[in-house]
């Protein structure tokens, strides 16, 4: 039931960091020795905050953290290649994405610490909030898309999901609606190669990639391991989406090399041995290996990158454990954007309970 | 003032707010050319064109999560299903997604759809096309459900419906959609509020709660209890979420007696809210526990027997008769 | 936005009638004369079935009735090829299939009379009874291949579905699993070019039979108003099923010739000329030609075809208008399989209040 | 008898029901080599196989319409919904199919599917994970909906879940899994149906009614209260539709009182039901309306303030004190 794996694929950088090169090298003429260090230094400091996240709930500062450990390159790589005013509805993994949109950091924790349903504003950086419904997002990117040809405008949005999303009805409606309506919408799919326990064989019979087409959308393959290839992949896509081209389908294969959550213990579903072959692939390994071919991979460059990385996590750290508490009544705010009798009945009813509670409380503190 | 029927109306409606506003769009099944199967939007593609009025692909979780998708970039989408029991494939979207954005996104994302559903039997139709799925909505914190049983409620309360920055389901009582009545187009639609009831018939001896279809069944009702010596209080909801407690309750107060009607199933149904909200808010004035005149907890029968399962006068008046503690079907049972 | 329809299909039967040859001749060495003979009867059969429905729902014997006009091939051909133990989840519109299965004629007037809302015992045809929500019935098709597999048995289960239907979540969602599971299904797609008001190409950019490879499913398109052609497709699905080989995806390209249902005024939404072009490919009167050339064609075999047609008419309408009205307390029955003391108590008292409305009546009798 | 947890009970449960029946089979997501990602069918795949303990791919519509097709060839599956949340892209299938097709083929098709939902929150969860969607499933005629409380009722239930030939959805109060209790394996199914309300504590002055995760929270209610010298008779409903309303009927002559609690949001929630089918069967008993104490019209809440949204001991007493005429937080308006 496994898709084949060994197919052909846009890689641009083998897992030895060798640059190879084909069609696909003319999306990427302008990268220059600055844009490779600082593609590198982005999967880096998304490494470091994926691990201090994990650290952070180890210790009990988060509630729970999906790590994107493995996947740096799939994440950076098409979300550099977006502009200000494209729209990415994401999944829950894409803090890389996230980063690159220029996220907040403390933002960026405040969904797995329980003290909201979401950590940011989404027009502020043009980035919906973390999609749990896994696959619902996909349609949103559509309508996005939809409202962009209504406006006339020239704005892409991307949607991304997982291998295992692939298998709901939204996601392969949205592929209806995209296409019918020619929408100027990129499905990046993640294929981390799990579902929680569930390998990627359960969810497609054919590689991922081929489902496209069937709708009536390109689909690409990529290295996801590559930084590069999908810089390359998804520029062609959004030039495709800007130019009335519709929609656009990529696959990056990458592998999701930590627990599907911190909840999660993958030993019970899967091989170390996998894990060993995918660490040869690593994303940022094979970048630095470039570099270092390039001679750019210096302790100056090193140590610059490492800093930045440390005072990224030690930011996202401080934000977190610093964060403000709800307010109770909180739990009451944004439910309807004007009053609502049923609700407004009940907030004050619990407020009046609190008071009591107060009450009892102080006259207990009184009586002892 | 002009006469139209329940149908125009909202078309008339749709159309006001789509001169208004070049944000509000419309999509559903069938909804262009066809003008739907209603004919409820008749007219309108070929006026505002296929961008403003859009055919969308069979699939109502699509429909629906690319109505989110483009109220992410400022639109307000009218969403058609085309029947009531055609929204189940979009509940997950509703659920989850309409009425739960502004709360996620702390108020930053406002999801201002107004969800069209033809809904309730009594046309008889086979299976799916007869339903009065409104107790799943008004169970769902987020959203706001409304119910419209004349052409000039129809007309104003679209129109409140997409001015919502909220998500509204709007439920139109499919078997009324020939019934003709006056309509002001001119109504200042600010002056009330889309969330308030409406006394229909004044009365003093019983509250009859109601809304959508079985309202002019209710007034019929309210008119031959009167003929029996019985004064009844006809209200109509038309909110469904939140339901304007303060009116039914007032009128509870007055007449100590409380009827509700409705098309969906007994358990679990609105009335059982209503019964449990007015015994609250009026236990000392109650002369007898509320009465619920529903559907029964069975699918949507087969249209030969479909006036079995609707609630019809008789059905009202035999509940008015149990409140008000006559002679009724249950009295061998009461005692 | 419309699907090219000049691609290669499969056709043995060209419109005129002329046989032509290839590969799918060997799904078909077996159809003799008689057997060409009794296709054409139930085709003519299942149209005058049609026609005559249509006249009771105009008389006001049905309340609605959705008529296959045009589709006699895709269905005769396709159901044709089954077996008994095969089993069959269908639309609403396969009143051809239901032919071929062995209904009773009464029981297909059932639910569009308003006396029932299923014609038939599904067991008793190995036929479910017709599916109005779109596309919902394909999942069903998948897990009783499932149970097939499960029970190590050779049968098959056949879906039939049009062309809007394809949009829906859960038609892809049955693809991902037939595939996942190599379940022994048949997608028998009948893209009649309609859904309602919306043609083809609204829900599908490119043609429909593309879509299923994407799932890893073969995929055929067929010359649906070939009926010959029709059944070789099937039975070459059949034999894959049987053999292991999991599901296949069947388009059959056809066209409704009539309104979507009694309800439907098609004039306000397509082209006459349209209908024109299909009708130059009618079904029944390729195979008319074919007989023709053949010498079958013969004013016995005519009249036997039509008074055939008749009887099965004049059976069906004697059927409908004397069905027995359906008990009031029916109303009440089958909603479960064991006492509910909920549904139980508004029974008994529903019972009670006829019982008082019949007293009133009575009552009222009694003063008259 | 052994002593097990909730979550083990259940596991104990479907082991013994698929020994018991070749038919029975389990179907969902990662339920397989992970056992569920709350191990509730830890082993089963590795001892029944992967064609009785299938994996399913992540589509839940999928899982419940294929379900659906097998139980056409005459098996009996078992749905595992990962978490509540997730059960609304199924809804159609559910509301359209599974209570509908026995109704619709005038009882030729049997749908005995088990549908097993952990539900609830208090685990300090992301969104979608912690919601209590019981009341859409209560309102749908042709299901059948239970709910557990107990490790020795989440064994037997679970059994009789799969022997009915009813659709049935099971709800698990998941932030219950991990409590051990002592359960008796040789028990007799068909000894107490599972339709029946249970008596947990008898008392005297006020009917407590509950179900699933509050159930414990309820029983240390009554102790409280009985320190405060208030009797609380705690019935865990087990069944949620039907409700055996018999028992909590007797109950409610007996008290006079009834306070009803859930997690679910009050308005539409079962608490309506009840208080209203209470109110028509007691009306001449009760002292006080009945008193409803539940979650808040809200989306379920981030987890930091979860707990001011589930109902908890301090706030069940609340109500306790309401229907007493004790003071109570709204003391103050009830003058
Ligand atoms: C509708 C729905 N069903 C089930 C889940 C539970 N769930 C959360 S993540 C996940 C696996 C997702 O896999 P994939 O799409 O490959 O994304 P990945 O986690 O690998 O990034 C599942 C089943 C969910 N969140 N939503
Ligand atoms: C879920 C759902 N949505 C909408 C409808 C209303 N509806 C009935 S038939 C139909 C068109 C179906 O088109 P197609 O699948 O091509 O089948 P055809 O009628 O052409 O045979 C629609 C929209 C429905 N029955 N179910
Ligand atoms: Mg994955
Ligand atoms: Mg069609």
């Amino acid at each position: 039931m496994s898709p084949a794996q060994d197919e052909d694929f846009v890689q641009l950088l083998t897992p030895s960091g060798a640059r190879t090169s084909g069609e696909y090298d003319r999306w990427v003429e302008d990268v220059d020795d600055n844009v490779l260090m600082s593609l590198y230094e982005d999967m880096v400091v998304v490494r470091r905050i994926d691990a201090e996240a994990t650290a952070l709930q180890r210790q009990g500062e988060l509630a729970l953290w999906p790590p994107l450990l493995g996947q740096e390159a799939s994440q950076i790589g098409s979300a550099r290649a977006l502009r200000t005013d494209d729209f990415v509805f994401s999944s829950y993994r894409e803090h890389g994405v996230a980063y690159c949109r220029g996220v907040d950091l403390t933002d960026m924790t405040r969904v797995w610490r329980g003290n909201a349903s979401s950590g940011w504003d989404p027009f502020e950086i043009n980035m919906a909030t973390p999609q749990v419904i896994i696959g619902a997002q996909t349609l949103h990117a559509v309508g996005y898309g939809m409202a962009i040809i209504n406006d006339g405008d020239d704005a892409a949005a991307i949607t991304y999901f997982g291998d295992g999303a692939t298998s709901q009805g939204d996601v392969n409606e949205a592929m209806v609606f995209a296409a019918s309506y020619q929408a100027p919408v990129i499905f990046f799919c993640q294929n981390n190669q799990w579902a929680i326990s569930e390998p990627v064989g359960l969810q497609a019979h054919v590689p991922i990639a081929r489902r496209a087409p069937g709708f009536g959308i390109p689909s690409v393959r990529v290295d996801g391991n590559d930084v590069l290839a999908t810089l390359a992949v998804t520029r062609e896509a959004l030039e495709r989406a800007r130019t009335g081209g519709g929609p656009t389908y990529i696959e990056a294969l990458t592998y999701r090399m930590g627990p599907h959550t911190t909840a999660d213990d993958p030993t019970k579903y899967r091989d170390a041995n996998e894990l060993e072959d995918w660490a040869a692939k690593d994303p940022i390994a094979r970048l630095a290996a470039y570099l270092e071919e390039r001679g750019l991979f210096t302790e100056d460059f090193k140590a610059s990158v490492k800093a930045k990385a440390d005072d990224v996590a030690r930011e996202m750290r401080a934000g977190c454990v610093n964060m403000a508490e709800p307010e109770t009544m909180d739990v009451f705010k944004n439910v309807y954007s004007s009053p609502n009798s049923w609700l407004d009945r009940q907030q004050d009813h619990y407020a009046r309970y609190l008071a009591t509670i107060d009450d009892t409380a102080a006259d207990a503190e009184g009586t002892k | 003032m002009s006469s139209m029927t329940f149908g125009r109306a909202i078309n008339a409606g749709l159309r006001k707010a789509m001169e208004n506003d070049p944000k509000v769009v419309l999509m559903g099944e069938d909804i262009g050319k066809l003008g739907g199967v209603f004919r409820i939007t008749d007219g309108l593609q070929k006026d505002f064109g296929e961008h403003r009025v859009m055919d969308s692909p069979l699939a109502e979780a699509g429909i629906m999560g690319t109505a989110i998708g483009m109220a992410y970039r400022g639109y307000r989408p009218v969403v058609e299903i085309q029947f009531d029991g055609f929204i189940y494939p979009a509940f997950d979207q509703i659920v989850c997604q309409v009425a739960k954005l502004h709360y996620r996104t702390q108020g930053k994302v406002k999801v201002p759809l107004t969800i069209r559903v033809p809904f309730g039997g009594g046309i008889g139709s086979p299976e799916h096309h007869s339903e009065s799925p409104e107790a799943y909505f008004t169970h769902t914190s987020g959203l706001r459900v409304v119910s419209v049983s004349n052409p000039q409620d129809a007309y104003t309360v679209i129109q409140q419906a997409i001015a919502s920055d909220d998500p509204v389901l709007y439920f139109e009582p499919k078997r009324r959609y020939h019934v003709k009545g006056e309509v002001n187009e001119d109504i200042d639609l600010g002056a009330e509020s889309m969330g308030s009831a409406r006394v229909v018939t004044e009365g003093s001896d019983v509250t009859l709660v109601t809304y959508g279809p079985l309202v002019p069944t209710a007034r019929d009702a309210a008119v031959a209890a009167s003929d029996d010596g019985v004064s009844v209080e006809v209200i109509d909801l038309r909110s469904l979420a939140p339901i304007d407690f303060a009116t039914v309750e007032a009128s509870v107060r007055k007449t100590g007696r409380l009827v509700i009607t409705h098309e969906a199933a007994q358990s679990g149904g609105l009335g059982a809210e209503i019964a449990a909200s007015i015994t609250e808010r009026c236990f000392y004035y109650l002369e007898h526990a509320p009465v619920r005149i529903t559907g029964f907890d069975i699918p949507y029968p087969y249209s030969k027997l479909e006036f079995h399962h609707l609630p019809d006068l008789d059905r009202i008046l035999d509940g008015v008769d149990r409140v008000m503690g006559r002679t009724n079907s249950l009295s061998s049972l009461e005692g």
